[in-house]
């Protein structure tokens, strides 16, 4: 039963964080607004050209999937690393085979000519 | 061409609950591409779809001063560039033209701030000719030894800026402590850190003391050895070897067709030095070679910039072996007043040739003052190297050229 | 060295220069001293046709820092209830004064000759990280103090101000080298603004053409003490230019 | 001082000088009509005796009352700088063709001629403002643009201090001319 406390009490926390530095520095910020200019999109002290909401190219979304990719892969090995000394062998294998499989994912997109930029 | 952009937001304070965020950012967000006056303006201000205008404006990292980059960007290739400049246009051949011959010294000083001796020597050779004073050898040699330091510091710098354009933030620190060094043994020589105001119609503001020979002879000792060190952490570097090379290529012909000239000239293979092609002050007597490559690109620029800093090592050795006694300062009328004429004055900056054109009227102030500097021509190459890049690659190319602002803008 | 207008001082009076004595955070800071005015009767500004008729020689989107604080929107700097709770921004800003003077990010923003000051400034020989100052943040609105290194040209003047509308409050401006105090060497020229304090507040005055990297660090030591000494009193300080009257 | 330069640019251009050669130290000095300003260019950049191939300077001079354009010029053929000036354009509209089909580096050097100066060079594919705001109205190194407090106003009796104390004496036409007038015309 006390697990559950623990679930519930981490929960509380990680809300409480959060609203409690937005809050805090809501509190006690300025709220000088300044001019116009205050609010301006900031492009090294020139007006912008043109509409700045224009679309993007394809490979930027291409980069974008596999960063996402390999980001996990680390959430998962930061995981595992926590918990190395109690895995012995039979946990680094694991590992080790998990790595393998991502990496042939990396070969395949660097095989395809992804990684260079079009 | 006052676009509507300039009038103040006519909209009260951006806390008025009543106007929705959107409506005020977009509002603000300007549509007024400039109008295309001339023919290139209308080229470059044409958007085909997919296209967007981006300012790497005055105020970036990695623009070396206030320069002013409008990108015409495709997603991450850089279909064209139009470098804005005069964001730093002091008017200095206005304020010459209203300054007496010894005052126009002071507004040329801080021209090409990182080499400021150079921009002395290009004004005051100048008014030599225009008086035709001759200069005692001895103050010869001491401008060339200080000259050639001062190149040796703004190489240094150069490489810092360009290894930090390319991302590396500590080379900037190593050659920071090298051109410091050097910094602390001119203000010895000359009285003053950055703006040396050494050089006088005539010869040189003061003889070398002891505090500057002392550090010269502790810098010469260990300079090469520093530059090795320095040259390890950053010619291998695998990165900055396969980012520069290629970038950026300048073949012979198009180089002439620029009307580039030093480092950026030989780095395509020309032996243009004005050292050597239209020799002046001592330098037919200093025996040195003038580096060359042949490859044109972004890491030739660089590497030849480091052989430039072991001439000049070489340059001020013969120097202090062969410095003659006698005066520092040839006999200079307190007031100047050169015949009517003209002069021409070319000098080798560590940028480029560095040039000033006099005319005067007989009375003791220039009639005409006009400087030449080199960065002002060579940013003309990024509009013609970068388009097809990326736009990572405009810095190291920006970089390699190595321009500053205060000598472009004037 | 720190000339800064009477106005900003909230407490009145000129005390002794209390330099000698350990900053205390019990009485205000009373060295301002008294700024120096020397009338002008050498020379009007730029050529004033140049842009346009009625300018004084600046571009209309210079100066409208001056027209924003005469409209006193600027001075609405107030928390969102007021009464007893009114008081917390206040004793707030009290205590982290002194975490905000240990850790002053400067604009990566330089405009000429003493940009290379300034980076020496920054690098390993005198090094201002020792004092918190070290990250250069690239983007305004990360940064705490502009440090305006060179010369103020017109075309370069409504960008500078601006990225300095655009840093968050709290913010601060050091004038560093003699163009940017005053116009300098280039004073009568055509295109300089003579001294950043005719378009924007300027806090610490850093003299030299340019400053050796000691000088704006003890510039940028008189802007901690300013910052401590000031207590947390925001709400009057100057948001227009603070160019002495008659200049 | 190459005598053998002057003999060669009198032979080659006897027709096209508007004025003697002059050459003093190490600058060979030829004036010509702005009309001749493409042909001239082109050939000394062509031509494998004169074989001008490098650039050195491009600007404006403004003497009061005309306007000058000057090329500056280096060759291995001679240890001489060339300076070709290209004379007698008139204040009010001057115009003088491009030299950027030969140098395309002259671009710049032309545009700021045209904001300083207002010289409008034909042929040059952008001749805009590159120092000064677009919309600044006046051309400011010309000589009537006087700065504020303009000591070159006041007639050169000796070394003036620049910051002397009450107005100072405002330019009357003669003084400019007489200025201009002692530059060799």
């Amino acid at each position: 039963m006390t697990e559950l406390w623990y679930v519930v009490g981490f929960a509380l926390a990680g809300v409480a964080f959060v609203f409690l530095v937005i809050g805090v520095s809501w509190l006690i910020t300025h709220r000088n607004r300044g001019d116009g200019h205050k609010g301006r999109p900031y492009e090294s002290g020139i007006e912008t050209y043109g509409d700045t909401w224009g679309r993007f190219g394809l490979s930027f979304y291409i980069y974008a999937l596999l960063f996402v990719a390999f980001d996990i892969e680390v959430v998962f090995i930061y995981l595992w690393a926590i918990s190395f000394r109690a895995l012995l062998l039979d946990g680094f294998v694991a590992m080790l085979i998990f790595v393998a499989i991502l990496l042939v994912g990396l070969g395949y997109a660097w095989r395809k000519g992804v990684l260079t930029w079009r | 061409m006052t676009t509507d952009a300039r009038t103040p937001n006519p909209h009260a304070a951006l806390d008025d609950p009543s106007i929705f965020i959107e409506d005020v950012l977009r509002e603000s967000i300007v549509e007024a591409v400039p109008v295309g006056r001339t023919e290139r303006q209308a080229e470059f201000y044409t958007l085909r779809d997919g296209e967007m205008l981006l300012n790497m404006g005055p105020q970036h990292p990695s623009t070396h001063g206030v320069l002013r980059v409008v990108l015409k960007i495709d997603g991450e290739r850089v279909v064209d560039i139009d470098p804005v400049i005069g964001y730093l246009h002091r008017g200095v051949e206005k304020l010459c033209e209203n300054a007496d011959y010894h005052q126009a010294i002071c507004y040329t000083d801080p021209l090409e701030y990182v080499s400021s001796l150079f921009c002395e020597w290009a004004p005051v050779m100048a008014f030599e000719k225009l008086l035709d004073v001759t200069v005692p050898r001895r103050a010869e040699y001491i401008r060339v030894l200080a000259t050639e330091l001062n190149r040796v510091a703004s190489h240094a710098l150069t490489m810092g800026w360009f290894a930090l354009d390319l991302g590396g933030l500590t080379p900037v620190l190593y050659s920071f402590i090298e051109r410091d060094e050097i910094m602390e043994m001119l203000t010895a020589l000359t009285g003053q850190k950055l703006l040396f105001n050494y050089m006088r119609i005539g010869g040189v503001n003061g003889d070398l003391n002891h505090e500057f020979m002392s550090r010269l002879g502790d810098w010469m000792s260990h300079a090469a050895r520093h530059i090795e060190a320095n040259q390890g952490l950053l010619n291998e570097n695998e990165i900055l070897v396969r980012r520069a090379r290629g970038l950026g290529v300048l073949d012979e012909e198009t180089a002439l067709r620029m009307a580039v000239t030093g480092p950026n000239l030989r780095a395509s293979g020309i032996p243009f030095d004005v050292r050597r092609a239209h020799p002046y002050s001592v330098f037919p007597e200093l025996d040195f070679d003038i580096p060359t490559r042949r490859e044109g690109d972004c890491l030739a620029r660089y590497l030849l910039r480091i052989d430039e800093v072991k001439q000049s090592l070489r340059i001020i050795d013969q120097c202090l072996h062969q410095l003659p006694d006698g005066p520092v300062m040839a006999r200079v009328p307190r007031l100047v007043r050169p015949r009517p004429g003209r002069a021409f004055a070319a000098v080798e900056g560590p940028r480029g040739l560095y040039a000033a054109y006099v005319i005067s009227d007989g009375t003791d102030q220039p009639f005409r003052m006009r400087i030449h500097d080199p960065s002002f021509v060579h940013l003309q190459l990024v509009g013609l190297m970068t388009p097809g890049n990326l736009v990572a690659d405009t810095m190291a190319i920006m970089a390699s050229l190595d321009p500053v602002m205060g000598g472009v803008d004037k | 060295m720190a000339v800064s207008d009477r106005a900003l001082d909230p407490v009145g009076g000129s005390g002794a220069p209390d330099d000698a004595r350990a900053v205390s955070f019990t009485e205000a800071a009373t060295d301002v001293v008294e700024a120096i005015v020397v009338p002008n009767t050498l020379w009007t500004p730029v050529d004033p046709a140049a842009y346009g008729p009625g300018t004084a020689g600046l571009n209309a989107d210079i100066t409208h820092l001056r027209e924003f604080e005469a409209s006193g929107a600027a001075r609405r700097d107030d928390a969102r209830w007021s009464g007893a709770l009114e008081i917390v921004p206040t004793k707030a800003d009290y205590l982290l004064d002194l975490i905000r003077a240990n850790s002053l990010w400067p604009l990566l923003s330089g405009l000429a000759c003493c940009a290379i000051e300034m980076m020496s400034t920054a690098t390993s020989r005198n090094d201002i990280d020792r004092w918190g100052m070290f990250p250069f943040r690239a983007s305004p609105r990360q940064a705490d103090v502009l440090i305006v290194a060179g010369t103020l040209t017109t075309k370069m003047a409504e960008p500078l101000l601006r990225l300095w509308e655009e840093m968050p409050e709290p913010k601060w401006c050091v004038a560093m080298g003699d163009c940017t105090c005053s116009g300098g060497r280039f004073k009568r020229s055509y295109s300089t603004v003579e001294g950043i304090d005719r378009i924007m507040p300027v806090d610490v005055y850093v003299p030299g053409c340019p400053p050796r990297p000691e000088g704006l660090i003890f510039g940028m030591m008189k802007l901690q003490k300013l910052v401590v000494d000031r207590r947390g009193h925001w709400p009057d300080r100057k948001v227009g230019p603070t160019v002495p009257a008659g200049l | 001082m190459d005598r053998a330069l002057r003999a060669r640019l009198e032979r080659r251009f006897a027709e096209r000088l508007t004025g003697p050669v002059h050459q003093r130290h190490d600058e060979t000095e030829i004036r010509i009509r702005p009309a001749d300003v493409g042909e001239v260019l082109r050939s000394l950049h062509d031509e494998p005796e004169l074989d001008f191939r490098l650039l050195a300077d491009l600007c404006g001079v403004d003497t009061g009352d005309r306007m000058q354009v000057v090329y500056h010029l280096w060759s291995a053929t001679t240890a001489d700088w060339l300076r070709v000036v290209a004379d007698g354009l008139d204040r009010e509209s001057p115009r003088v063709p491009s030299a950027t089909f030969i140098w395309k580096g002259a671009e710049w050097m032309e545009r700021e001629a045209y904001d300083m100066f207002g010289i409008v060079f034909e042929g040059n594919r952008d001749l805009r403002r590159i120092y000064m705001p677009d919309d600044y109205a006046s051309f400011p190194l010309r000589k009537d643009f006087h700065l504020a407090d303009d000591a070159s106003r006041s007639p050169g009796l000796g070394v003036r201090p620049m910051e002397e104390a009450g107005a100072p004496v405002d330019a009357t036409p003669a003084t400019l001319l007489r200025r201009s007038g002692a530059e060799r015309a």
